[in-house]
């Protein structure tokens, strides 16, 4: 079992709201870790900095071995990490279907090709596939503006988990999404990545889902990691409950 | 009698494409004007109200109907239209153009078309110089006639002059004015200094760096060849700063100025030109009076250039259908007056127009300059004193020299005061 | 559907009045240019300087006349998607980091100053009097003055039916869908490991080259090629031809482009003096009505006829 | 309150709404709960004006709304807090919260503006930063307080908790009945997608399913 | 010294020219988003009427010194009435839709608006410049210049910094803000969408306006006067950043003391002086000179 992500020191002032305050983390393969922590603790702006799409004023990011500290959102994808977004980021324009197939064809290193159509038989049978794992077969046909937002949460997960990343960052990929859907989409999702040995950290505010699927997890506040270890044990921490209830 | 009768084998009417700018910055003092020229001439002819030669309905009796189109527009535009004025508004002739590239464009496809057509206005040399044609006329002289024309001028009526410098829009038409006035000056007396060369852009309209620039300068003699809108903004401009009484400003298209709108003066002090001998230069003939009259009558101011210039065009094509049918005893082909349009010499609406160079497609003619006395702004005409007018072989090249050669040659041939 | 307009066209062209099929020739080839506008359109680019590819490519078929000799139709066709495309390839380098109006300021910006460098340098280029481009030979044949237009025509729809096909499969590739993403959101693009700049680059230099083929065509038709090309109310004309068209069918831009011809030329046959208002009423009317473009009516048509056609199977 | 009968929408060719009625009594908070995708947001943009709805009745206090522009049912006292937060990222935390004050022409926005921030001390500490910038949870809290500027009758709120931590979206709540105690005849709608979440703060709950209400509690 | 002094004056005057001419662009595309081809239309109309109302009012007697507020007028009349117009029937109807669709709306007006002038004021050229020539002139480094253009600098500082705080200081620019990023958010909160686009196109009109009626008096008025102020505006508006206030004025001064300088130091490069220094920005800062570089929210 080796590192795949390390962050040291990582730091990210915006003015003065310390978004990132030296965070120094590591996260094993195959590893399943979940961030809580209050709004405006410095958790999508951690996974920001990992893929590249924020520069940390200091620190460094190590992924596999290799420095990845300022590498660019496009380059860190190609080398196997994939995220979601805590605000859905899809392509309006798109059907359903459509950004499935964009997400299979790049992953593939299709994109430059102009010569064959993008609904291959093969690539339209993995994106139904993978767009049924999520519920979401049957609005394939539709535009994703129209769709509602828990939909277009599940979708914005579902493009991440298509890229077939080694890291996958999840932020928050369950809020708008109903309870009722939320375990069964959680479940079988942690089944598929747990049999591939993806390695996942996710941002989330539901302390359920947190203690359901979590094996670690980390509590941010103010930009630093407060706490780091196995739920059970860091939910019934004093300081973190105060944290979590506490100040927002 | 035998001359208004319709010869044999002729059209119920012989349709006349008249093409100048009815659109755009070049419409007011240019554009418009023309195509009042050329419908005030067409709607006498058919009357047979133009004196003699023309005093005959028509052409050859029968009546002309013109199709005006506008001028503005890019090349492809240009050409499409001249292509459907051809093949689909079917017209016999086709007279006008105002723009070099317009005419350097046409001129191609009038050929292909085997269609007769006339150019009026447009002055570049580069059109019979570099190519020769069949179908293409221009009965005006090429731009030459301006700038050096001036040049010869401004040397006369100050011989002493040391300095000069220029202010030309920044396109062909100004590269080319300067070009000519500059070599030509440099020729005849060569110890002259250009102290600035200045190019605002076409249609800039505001000339305030300019203008301090060349009073800072101070030149004996300064060039323009601006036109039209620029040309009023630049002497609107000029005028309260007095740089007209500081320099001698020589401006080829000075009769630009005349063309009726409220508020628009001509300065005093100014070597005026208009492109030949029209507006307040205009011979006394015959021809001229009655143009000169009717024209004012009608648009209420006496016809610049441009007019002259599309009436010519008209009467050129008159004269050439009649002299073929003279000789044909028929209604002409094309060819038949094509070749009686070669070489011909026919009177003018102010004089009379030589087909000499271009293997007798291009006119030549007389230049002549005067300096502004006083303008007359009700009746918006200038007095002009010390004019000069300078005959066909002073300011024109003979056949078979190029203009540019010539002028570097020192004006081989001339034939000067 | 393209090829049956193809055929159509070259069927009825030789039977056309003779400055229709010129017409003809000019819009086709005028259509390539704003085809090629209308892929950038697709991923959200909107050029107003392609003006100065479609000179590059009439200047080069000057040129190549002019100094090389090269008379031959399709070579000088060639010639003219070489010299876009190689513009296009430098300036596309510094044009694919831009977006959205300062794309197309920039772009205007840079036709400009090859407008004033065929201003300046009008000691080769012949300044605003321009250059002149003689006939061109097919297959080493001058055609006789009578075929010499339906000649042309038929080129310029021989290589806009293969531009035209090309285009439809580029647009339902995964490229073409990658240019519409990015328009949409370029953050997540980035982040499925999509190379943005890139794509922008290719479809750049590609339609920089449709641009020049587009301008040599057009130039072999007309025989001149002036600075105006590079004017940037040319390239906002080829803009406005796009949107007019309707970029989102690859057939949108042609019937635009030939459309527009049409009206432009027949606003200035029935009005000499307001053709301008003619011509904006009518381009008013398209953009508040319709605005996806002539070819949405199309496509609503056939979207019709569709749902008519499900109406006849029977209810499950 | 806000009463709506026979509510239907349909969009693009789909019946999204079919004959929706509720009631929004003053003075009490009820629930709209349901899956995603049910309806729950398509049926406050249609009380709000903002997609265009079939209905028998949609009146406010008596009053038809039917007729008027969405500008017209926010000048009734109708607050709108949308889902996806839409807080304009241009302007600051507490302009975008003085936006409806400064439309309607409230004369008492910056009282208002005061209680709000007693109500939610929180969004006083992000008052003078740049709405885009924040973070999601704050950017929802900012969106509620924005509501609050100018619903005096009726509060319309899409999953307001939704991406908010636990202890703030308690305080949130504690804010939203509290708000509601001071403005004596407020009628609260809040969309949910959680059924315990909603019990917990309404009085009353609807549970929509596919377009309908299919049970009340 | 003389001639530095020179090419300071001559771009001061440039560039308030310029500033006039640019700022109502800048605003309405600062508020709505649209780049308003039918700006140089305004300014037409502005120098059409200005000039024409000038000189009935000359004709009748009055006095020079009126014809400053006559010049006012008529811009406030072209403005608050054409303004209004080409807002409520043409550009409300598209601004849901793209920026260029939009762009191209204004053009059609712009082509329209350009034969009605036609019609309306004939093709003749107006030159109506005695408040110009009643200003007189005034000696810098020994040459005498005009004073008008200083009449234009004062105008066009009064405009910029009318205009500046109105969108920065006041509640009209913040809605204005709200209704362009998100018009339906905005009218569920109140705002009047209609009316804020109404009253912001229409200052744009009269800014345009004004820029075309006090030009006049220095121009020859003819058709296709509008044509060159678009692109020139355009240019101005990009260097300095799309909607930025503080920009366009930058931008006016970098482009005018360019323009004046290479009038007088290398006249060749006067052409494409704008174009050079607009590349040479938009290379540098691509968002303008101070326009902001949004980064999304993710
Ligand atoms: N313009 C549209 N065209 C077609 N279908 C639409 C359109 N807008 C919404 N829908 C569909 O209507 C349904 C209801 O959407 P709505 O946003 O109201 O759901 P919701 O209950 O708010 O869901 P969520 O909890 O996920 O926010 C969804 O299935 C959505 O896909
Ligand atoms: N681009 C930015 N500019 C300025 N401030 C920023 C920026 N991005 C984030 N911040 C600030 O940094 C802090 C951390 O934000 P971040 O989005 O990481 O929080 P979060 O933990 O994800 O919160 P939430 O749970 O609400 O999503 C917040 O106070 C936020 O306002
Ligand atoms: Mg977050
Ligand atoms: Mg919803």
């Amino acid at each position: 079992m080796g590192v795949v992500l390390e962050t040291v020191e990582l730091t990210k002032y915006f003015g003065v709201v310390k978004a990132a305050d030296g965070i120094s983390v590591r996260v094993e393969e195959g590893e399943l870790v979940g961030i809580i922590g209050p709004n405006g603790s410095g958790k999508t702006t951690f996974l920001n900095l990992i893929t590249g799409y924020v520069r940390p004023a200091r620190g460094s990011i190590w992924y596999r071995g290799k420095d990845i500290t300022g590498l660019s959102p496009r380059v860190v994808t190609r080398m196997g990490i994939a995220r979601s977004f805590q605000i859905p980021q899809l392509y309006g324009g798109l059907t359903v279907l459509e950004n499935m197939l964009v997400a299979l064809a790049i992953r593939a290193g299709r994109s430059g090709e102009f010569w064959r159509p993008l609904q291959e038989d093969a690539r339209l049978e993995e994106a139904m596939q993978t767009l049924s794992e999520f519920g979401l077969e049957g609005a394939a046909a539709q535009g994703v503006s129209s769709l509602a937002e828990g939909e277009r949460k599940l979708l914005d997960v579902a493009l991440s988990f298509a890229l077939k990343p080694r890291l996958l960052l999840l932020d928050e990929p369950t809020s708008g999404v109903s309870v009722k859907d939320k375990f069964e989409v959680m479940d079988r999702l942690v089944r598929v990545l747990k049999s591939s040995g993806v390695t996942t950290v996710f941002v989330e505010h539901d302390l359920d889902v947190v203690m359901r699927y979590a094996e670690r997890v980390l509590v941010f506040q103010e930009g630093r990691v407060i706490a780091d270890g196995p739920p059970g044990i860091v939910l019934s921490d004093a300081e973190v409950k105060s944290a979590i209830v506490g100040t927002g | 009698g035998q001359s208004s009768a319709q010869p044999p084998g002729a059209p119920r009417e012989v349709r006349i494409g008249v093409v100048s700018f009815l659109s755009g910055p070049a419409a007011p003092h240019s554009g418009i004007p023309s195509r009042q020229g050329a419908q005030l001439l067409i709607e006498a002819l058919n009357a047979g109200e133009v004196p003699r030669p023309y005093n005959t309905p028509g052409i050859g009796g029968v009546p002309i109907r013109a199709v005006y189109v506008d001028e503005a527009g890019p090349v492809d535009k240009q050409v499409t239209e001249f292509r459907r004025l051809v093949l689909d508004a079917r017209v016999n002739v086709v007279v006008g153009y105002i723009s070099s590239a317009n005419c350097l464009a046409i001129a191609p496809v009038a050929e292909e078309l085997r269609t007769l057509t006339v150019f009026s206005v447009c002055g570049i040399q580069r059109v019979f110089e570099d190519a020769d044609y069949k179908y293409v006329f221009r009965t005006r002289a090429h731009q030459i006639i301006d700038a050096l024309g001036i040049a010869r001028y401004v040397l006369l009526v100050k011989p002493d002059l040391k300095t000069i410098a220029g202010i030309n829009q920044d396109y062909a038409w100004g590269r080319d004015s300067w070009a000519t006035f500059k070599e030509t000056i440099l020729q005849l007396k060569p110890d002259v200094r250009v102290v600035a060369e200045l190019w605002p852009p076409l249609f800039s309209g505001e000339y305030s760096a300019e203008i301090a620039r060349l009073l800072a300068a101070k030149p004996d003699v300064i060039f323009t060849s601006l036109w039209g809108g620029d040309l009023e903004s630049f002497v609107g401009q000029a005028t309260p700063v007095r740089l007209f009484e500081e320099s001698l400003v020589a401006m080829t298209v000075a009769d630009n100025l005349l063309v009726p709108g409220p508020g628009r003066f001509v300065p005093r002090g100014i070597v005026f030109g208009a492109r030949g001998l029209y507006g307040p230069l205009t011979p006394e003939t015959t021809l001229s009076r009655w143009f000169g009259g009717r024209f004012r009558a009608r648009y209420g101011y006496f016809p610049i250039h441009d007019p002259f210039n599309y009436a010519n065009s008209i009467l050129g094509v008159k004269a050439a259908f009649e002299k073929a049918i003279a000789a044909t005893r028929r209604w002409p082909t094309v060819e038949e007056v094509v070749r009686a349009f070669e070489y011909l010499e026919f009177e003018g609406a102010a004089g009379r127009i030589r087909l000499a160079l271009g293997n007798g497609h291009q006119a030549v003619e007389p230049v002549g300059f005067g300096i502004v006395r006083s303008f007359d702004p009700t009746k918006r005409e200038v007095t002009l004193e010390r004019v000069i007018r300078f005959r066909v072989e002073c300011v024109n090249p003979p056949a078979g020299v190029k203009s540019l050669d010539w002028i570097r040659r020192g004006f081989p041939g001339a034939v000067c005061p | 559907m393209q090829w049956a307009i193809v055929l159509l066209l070259a069927i009825v062209a030789p039977l056309l009045p003779g400055w229709t099929v010129f017409l003809l020739s000019v819009a086709l080839a005028k259509a390539l240019v704003v085809l090629g506008i209308g892929l950038l359109m697709r991923g959200g680019l909107v050029s107003f300087g392609h003006g100065m590819y479609y000179a590059a490519g009439a200047y080069g078929v000057a040129f190549a006349m002019k100094l090389m000799g090269i008379r031959e139709a399709l070579v000088l066709a060639v010639l003219g998607l070489v010299a876009g495309g190689l513009l296009a390839s430098v300036l596309g380098m510094l044009l694919a980091r831009y977006r959205g109006l300062f794309f197309a300021m920039l772009n205007l910006a840079l036709s400009m100053m090859v407008y004033g460098a065929l201003l300046k340098f009008y000691w080769v280029t012949g300044g605003t009097d321009g250059m002149a481009v003689r006939q061109a030979t097919f297959g080493g044949f001058v055609p006789p003055a009578g075929l010499l237009r339906v000649a042309y025509f038929y080129l310029s729809l021989g290589v806009v039916a293969i531009v035209v096909s090309m285009a439809h499969r580029l647009v339902r590739s995964p490229m073409g869908y990658l240019l519409r993403a990015l328009r949409d959101n370029e953050v997540r693009v980035n982040y499925m490991g999509g190379w943005v700049e890139q794509t922008i680059y290719r479809v750049y230099v590609l339609s920089g080259g449709l641009a020049g083929l587009g301008g040599s065509l057009v130039v072999l038709n007309v025989g001149h090629a002036v600075p105006d090309f590079a004017y940037w109310s040319q390239s906002g004309e080829f803009v406005f031809v796009a949107l007019f068209g309707g970029y989102g069918h690859v057939l949108g831009p042609l019937s635009g482009s030939i459309l527009f011809e049409f009206v432009r030329s027949y606003a200035y046959k029935v009005s000499p003096y307001t053709w301008q208002l003619l011509l904006g009423a009518m381009l008013a009317l398209v953009i508040l009505f319709l605005p996806e473009g002539l070819w949405s009516l199309v496509e609503r048509r056939m979207a019709r006829r569709d749902r008519w056609g499900w109406s006849w199977r029977p209810s499950s | 309150m806000l009463e709506a009968r026979g509510l239907s929408v349909r969009l693009s060719g789909f019946s999204v709404l079919r004959g929706i009625s509720l009631d929004v009594p003053s003075g009490k908070i009820v629930g709209l709960v349901g899956r995603n995708g049910a309806g729950k947001t398509t049926t406050l943009r249609s009380i709000m004006g903002l997609i265009p709805a079939v209905c028998d009745q949609l009146t406010l206090g008596g009053e038809d709304l039917s007729a008027l522009p969405p500008e017209g049912r926010a000048r009734r006292g109708i607050g709108y807090m949308p889902e996806d937060r839409r807080l304009i990222s241009g302007l600051t935390a507490e302009e975008n919260i003085l936006v409806p004050g400064w439309a309607l022409g409230l004369t008492d926005a910056s009282e208002r503006l005061r209680r709000i921030y007693s109500l939610m001390p929180a969004v006083e500490a992000l008052a003078g930063r740049t709405a885009g910038q924040l973070s999601g949870g704050q950017q929802k809290l900012v969106a509620l307080a924005r509501s609050f500027m100018n619903g005096r009758r009726v509060l319309l709120l899409d999953e307001p908790f939704e991406g908010v931590a636990m202890g703030l979206a308690q305080r949130m709540a504690e804010a939203i009945r509290r708000f509601q105690e001071q403005e004596l005849d407020l009628g609260v709608l809040v969309a949910e997608s959680d059924l315990k979440r909603a019990r917990l703060l309404a009085q009353k709950v609807y549970i929509i399913e596919r377009g309908e209400i299919v049970g009340e509690e | 010294m003389t001639q530095l002094a020179l090419i300071a004056v001559g771009g001061l005057f440039s560039a308030s020219w310029l500033f006039l001419v640019s700022l109502g662009l800048t605003l309405i595309y600062g508020v709505l988003r649209v780049l308003n081809v039918a700006h140089g239309s305004l300014y037409a109309l502005g120098a059409y009427l200005g000039s024409s109302m000038v000189l009935v009012a000359l004709e009748k007697g009055h006095g020079v010194p009126v014809s400053y507020l006559i010049l006012l007028g008529a811009a406030l009349l072209v403005g608050l009435s054409v303004g209004p117009f080409l807002e409520r029937v043409f550009l409300r109807r598209i601004y849901q839709k793209e920026e260029v669709l939009v762009l191209l709306l204004t053009f059609a007006i712009f082509l329209m608006l350009e034969d009605v002038m036609k019609l309306v004021w004939g093709v003749q050229p107006y030159v109506v410049n005695a408040p110009y020539v009643a200003l007189g002139v005034v000696k810098v480094g020994g040459v005498r210049q005009p004073a008008y253009p200083f009449l234009l600098t004062g105008i066009a500082v009064t405009m910029g910094g009318l205009v500046w705080a109105g969108m920065a200081r006041t509640r009209f620019g913040k809605l204005v803000t709200s209704v362009i990023e998100d018009r339906e958010i905005s009218a569920a909160l109140g705002v009047n969408v209609p009316r804020i686009f109404t009253g912001a196109f229409t200052v744009g009109a009269v800014l345009a306006a004004l820029g075309g009626a006090f030009t006049a008096p220095m121009i020859s008025v003819v058709p296709g006067v509008a044509v060159e102020v678009i692109v020139l505006g355009f240019a101005v508006v990009a260097i300095g950043g799309l909607g930025s206030i503080e920009g366009a004025a930058l931008g006016s001064l970098l482009v005018g003391f360019l323009r004046s300088a290479s009038v007088h130091l290398f006249p060749e490069l006067d052409l494409v002086a704008i174009y050079l220094v607009m590349a040479l920005v938009l290379l540098f800062r691509p968002q303008g000179l101070f326009g902001r570089a949004e980064m999304r929210r993710v």
